[in-house]
């Protein structure tokens, strides 16, 4: 696949970063505002998807690799699990438990584990997304030689 | 407040009829897609801010997949020529939803009207929840906190699905 | 709080990722991780099989205590009928994850497909003990979208469109489902399934209920591939690997599809006749349609997958008489009875549909063929093939002393008794055509003569195979004894007690 | 009422185009109709008259939100849906490949 114009690339660059930075507000962000993992982490995969899309896939150099590219998914998604069972480990014997403090309502630190659910799932959810429309390139490419 | 739900269905119900019918492919996914940029506007009109920007993102990723896939094969509506078997398809299809509908309008006159819902189990979501979860966002409360359990299943999903896009975009099946 | 039921799910999940990490370092190792993690859950699912009897245990997710006796945190529940089925599930997908260590190899991606597998499993597994509608639905997506990747598996036009069919019908399925549920939710404002026939308890509009009945029925009947809803079945489990043929067949139809309609419409919904006669007409059809269907296959699997149709519609319309019976609320000995016979002829059917499906993959691992008319004399070259095979035509055709033989029976005594005689006839007739159907398989797939080349000859298929074969061959033998008495009080009792009590289940859950 | 016609409608065109379309990519459009207007019947259950959107602000409390239960369960729901949609383009392309026609009159290698 053929890269954009360089007007579509120059933009792509000013803008690109700054969809990444407010994916990762809004995943930070997730406990207080509206938000969290799924909509921060679409966000992210988006951005990502403007980059392939404004500069080609040539420009990656894409190589499918047998079981590489779901490596950060299976490992986000295992976090997540992780911390599911610390709850039934350390906590009070029980999966999915709400073990840290709670802190003070309205705080960035707060809320117990749900922040780190809402950084991990928003991991997953964009390392997903952009696998998905990835393999799909890939399959172009692949296909079509 | 219903007005306005049911002016912005039914500017939907004509993108979905225009996305069914359309000549061009291309014009049926985007369409599709504005359909799905008008639920947003419900979305925001039903306090639902969590879903509107899930859904606004959600449907620009799905939009950009279903146009990357038409443009790659073809675009053309496969050139149908009016024959019975798909007449009598088409009539039982929409005598089907005719039955249906009514029956739908029946059995909902008992239901709470919008608007004037009472609440059960999520009463005690919002009861006290920012002391029970700690977390100002109900919605994110209930989903990470009171329904963790469902979440992991839909992130799970989320893996499912890319294994399995990347096991049917395989080259060879065997060896 | 049982501590060992979340096992249930997160074992699989972990391992499936597990499997995708370590997997591409250590490429041996993916097949053998499946087979153990898989075996770990066959361990703690006949542990709680023997454990549970009459009890009713549950794990509340988060550790959520009810307010005012309202469920606020999603619950597992296990019970004497969920067990069973758990068993089924982990004993069945042990012996096909074992099964494809050989089978699976001519295939690339194999870390693909058993993260799949365990995924499948983990779906399964979480549908069968979840007390909550939303959560059924979550597990459910899990377990059939690896089901699609599975059915697509050799990625070839015939996988892949049996593939996109299902998908279709799936989807289809899926959003009547979740309308469903949103219907239920709007009507009581609760998910879980004890809590809402607690709701419902104090009154309903009759259009309501008829109308979230459909579509609960429709969409689970989609799943299940109950006749009218039957389309996507013999292809999807056609086209597929053998193991997950024999996975979608044995138990992924009966754990996402009958299992879930028989608990909601005995633990959920009350009993109407109305509902009953049309669940009971519908397994009926099942049953008359998919055997003569199925009589014109001459693709092995094809054959297989429209038998099961036809057993499922057995198991269906022995449930279906049960319902009949409990809502006119006279003669619950013969409800019990009919009850007994519909769920035990689904563990019965899952043990032998299984291993039918398990020798196909075997034949065809062999000489390469699914077609009948191209096969024969293959008894003597494949010895453990062919008496696995003959245990299993007999089981399904209902030839005593095997399993299917008694289960059959029970259902058959139990519609005569009910005095639905149209029924029992049926019953008899569609049995013997199976019969038939199957003697024409050993017949053309193993006592016929045909030359093969000399070197490509047909030889025995490899040990892993050889051995799922001789266990599940084995446990369709044993199962029979789940007929008699002391055996049955032990198993099966347990879980017809919870379904013909319309109140127990959701009492003892809330009580809790 | 009117609005929960409506979106009931909106679900029966979805249904309408898949059993009416022969063009793979249009059941799928079809799919992601329905699809949607699931959605819409979920956060119509939720709404309340009055309510606000369910963010509590400790500096001033007591209000009425509106029900975040189904708004969970949609947030679910939507990435579940994505989920399908994936695997639905990815077998259409495959298919597209394998036939080079979108047309499935002519994809039934399947009789049944």
């Amino acid at each position: 696949m053929k890269g954009m114009t360089l007007i579509v690339k120059k933009t792509t660059q000013l803008i690109a970063g700054m969809i990444f930075m407010y994916g990762i507000y809004v995943i930070v962000h997730g406990h207080l505002t509206p938000g969290g993992g799924f909509a921060g982490g679409v966000i992210i995969a988006g951005s990502l998807i403007l980059v392939t899309l404004a500069y080609g896939s040539d420009f990656l150099k894409l190589i499918k690799e047998e079981a590489g590219t779901t490596m950060i998914e299976s490992l986000a998604t295992i976090m997540v699990i992780l911390i599911a069972v610390s709850g039934f480990v350390f906590g009070t014997k029980i999966f999915f438990n709400n073990f840290l403090p709670k802190g003070i309502v309205g705080h960035l630190i707060s809320a117990g584990v749900l922040p780190l659910y809402n950084i991990f799932v928003g991991t997953e959810v964009a390392a997903s997304i952009f696998i998905i429309f990835l393999s799909l390139i890939i399959f172009k490419e692949e296909s079509t030689q | 407040m219903e007005l306005a739900i049911s002016i912005i269905t039914g500017l939907m119900i004509i993108g979905a009829l225009y996305a069914i019918h359309a000549k061009d492919l291309l014009s049926s996914v985007i369409a599709c897609g504005i359909v799905g940029y008008s639920l947003v506007i419900c979305f925001l009109l039903l306090k639902a801010p969590d879903l509107a920007i899930v859904q606004i993102v959600v449907d620009t990723i799905t939009l950009i997949i279903m146009v990357a896939v038409v443009l790659d094969s073809s675009r053309e509506e496969l050139y149908s020529k009016p024959d019975t078997q798909g007449f009598i398809t088409t009539v039982t299809t929409v005598l089907l939803i005719m039955i249906l509908l009514y029956f739908f309008i029946v059995s909902i006159q008992s239901l709470d009207v919008l608007g004037t819902s009472s609440l059960r189990m999520a009463k005690h979501y919002i009861e006290g929840a920012a002391q029970k979860t700690g977390s100002a966002n109900l919605v994110t409360g209930v989903v990470f906190d009171f329904r963790g359990y469902d979440t992991m299943g839909e992130a799970v999903v989320l893996v499912t699905a890319v294994l399995g896009v990347l096991t049917i975009l395989r080259l060879k099946g065997k060896k | 709080m049982n501590p060992l039921i979340p096992l249930f799910v997160v074992i699989p999940l972990a391992g499936a990722f597990l499997i995708m990490i370590l997997g591409r370092f250590f490429s041996e190792l993916n097949k053998y991780l499946a087979s153990l993690i898989l075996l770990i859950l066959v361990v703690i699912s006949i542990y709680s099989l023997i454990n549970t009897g009459k009890n009713l245990s549950l794990y509340k997710v988060g550790g959520w205590e009810p307010v005012n006796k309202i469920p606020i945190g999603i619950y597992m529940v296990m019970d004497g009928f969920t067990v069973i089925v758990l068993c089924i599930i982990n004993i069945i997908g042990f012996l096909s994850a074992f099964y494809s260590i050989a089978y699976i190899k001519r295939y690339t991606a194999e870390n693909y497909f058993y993260a799949l597998f365990c995924l499948m499993v983990a779906g399964m597994n979480g549908v069968v003990l979840s007390g909550d509608l939303f959560n059924i639905f979550v597990f459910l997506e899990i377990s059939v979208i690896s089901a699609y990747a599975l059915v697509a598996f050799g990625v070839e036009k015939n996988e892949l469109e049996a593939s996109f069919k299902y998908q279709v019908l799936g989807g289809l399925a899926s959003f009547l489902i979740l309308f469903g549920i949103g219907f239920i939710y709007w009507k009581t404002k609760t998910l879980n399934i004890a809590d809402i026939k607690q709701v419902f308890s104090s009154g309903y509009d009759k259009n309501f209920y008829l109308f979230v009945q459909i579509l609960i029925l429709s969409g689970f009947g989609l799943k299940a591939a109950i006749i009218p809803f039957h389309a996507w079945l013999p292809d999807a489990h056609s086209s597929a690997p053998s193991p997950i043929s024999a996975m979608l067949s044995g138990v992924l139809i009966k754990a996402v599809g009958i299992y879930v309609i028989i608990r909601l419409f005995f633990n959920m919904f009350d009993l109407s006749e109305g509902m009953s006669v049309l669940i009971t007409t519908l397994g009926t059809l099942s049953m008359v349609i998919g055997v003569f269907l199925a009589i014109g296959q001459w693709d092995i699997k094809r054959l297989l997958a429209y038998h099961s149709i036809s057993q499922m519609g057995y198991v269906v319309m022995s449930v279906g008489i049960g319902m009949i019976l409990l809502s006119r609320g006279v003669t619950t000995k013969i409800a019990t009875l009919a009850i007994a016979g519909g769920i035990f002829h689904l563990v019965n059917h899952a043990a032998f549909k299984s291993l039918l499906f398990l020798n196909a993959g075997a034949i065809e691992y062999t000489i390469g063929t699914r077609n009948l008319k191209e096969m024969g004399g293959l008894a003597k070259s494949m010895p453990a093939t062919s008496a696995t095979s003959f245990v299993a035509s007999m089981s399904i055709s209902g030839i005593p002393p095997f399993n299917g033989f008694f289960s059959k029976l029970i259902i058959i005594i139990a519609a005569i008794m009910a005095k639905f005689y149209l029924l029992a006839i049926l019953a008899v007739i569609v049995s013997i055509i199976t019969l038939a159907s199957f003697l024409k398989f050993q017949r053309y797939a193993f006592y016929n003569q045909r030359q093969y080349p000399k070197e490509h000859g047909p030889k025995e298929v490899p040990f892993p195979m050889v051995f799922s074969m001789i266990v599940l061959s084995i446990v369709c033998l044993l199962l029979s004894l789940l007929a008699f008495p002391g055996i049955r009080e032990a198993f099966l009792t347990p879980a017809i007690d919870v379904l013909t009590d319309p109140l127990k289940y959701s009492t003892s859950i809330l009580g809790q | 009422m009117i609005a929960y016609i409506m979106c009931f409608i909106l679900f029966f065109v979805g249904l309408y185009g898949v059993i009416t379309r022969r063009n793979l990519v249009k059941i799928a459009v079809s799919l992601s109709i329905m699809e949607i207007s699931t959605f819409l019947f979920f956060a119509l259950v939720g709404y309340i008259d009055g309510g606000v959107a369910p963010i509590v602000d400790p500096s001033d409390p007591v209000k009425v939100y509106v029900d975040p239960l189904p708004q969970a369960l949609v947030l679910t729901a939507i990435v579940i849906g994505l989920a399908t949609t994936a695997m639905l383009m990815a077998v259409i392309i495959r298919l597209f490949r394998k036939y080079g026609t979108f047309d499935i009159r002519e994809i039934k290698n399947l009789r049944g």
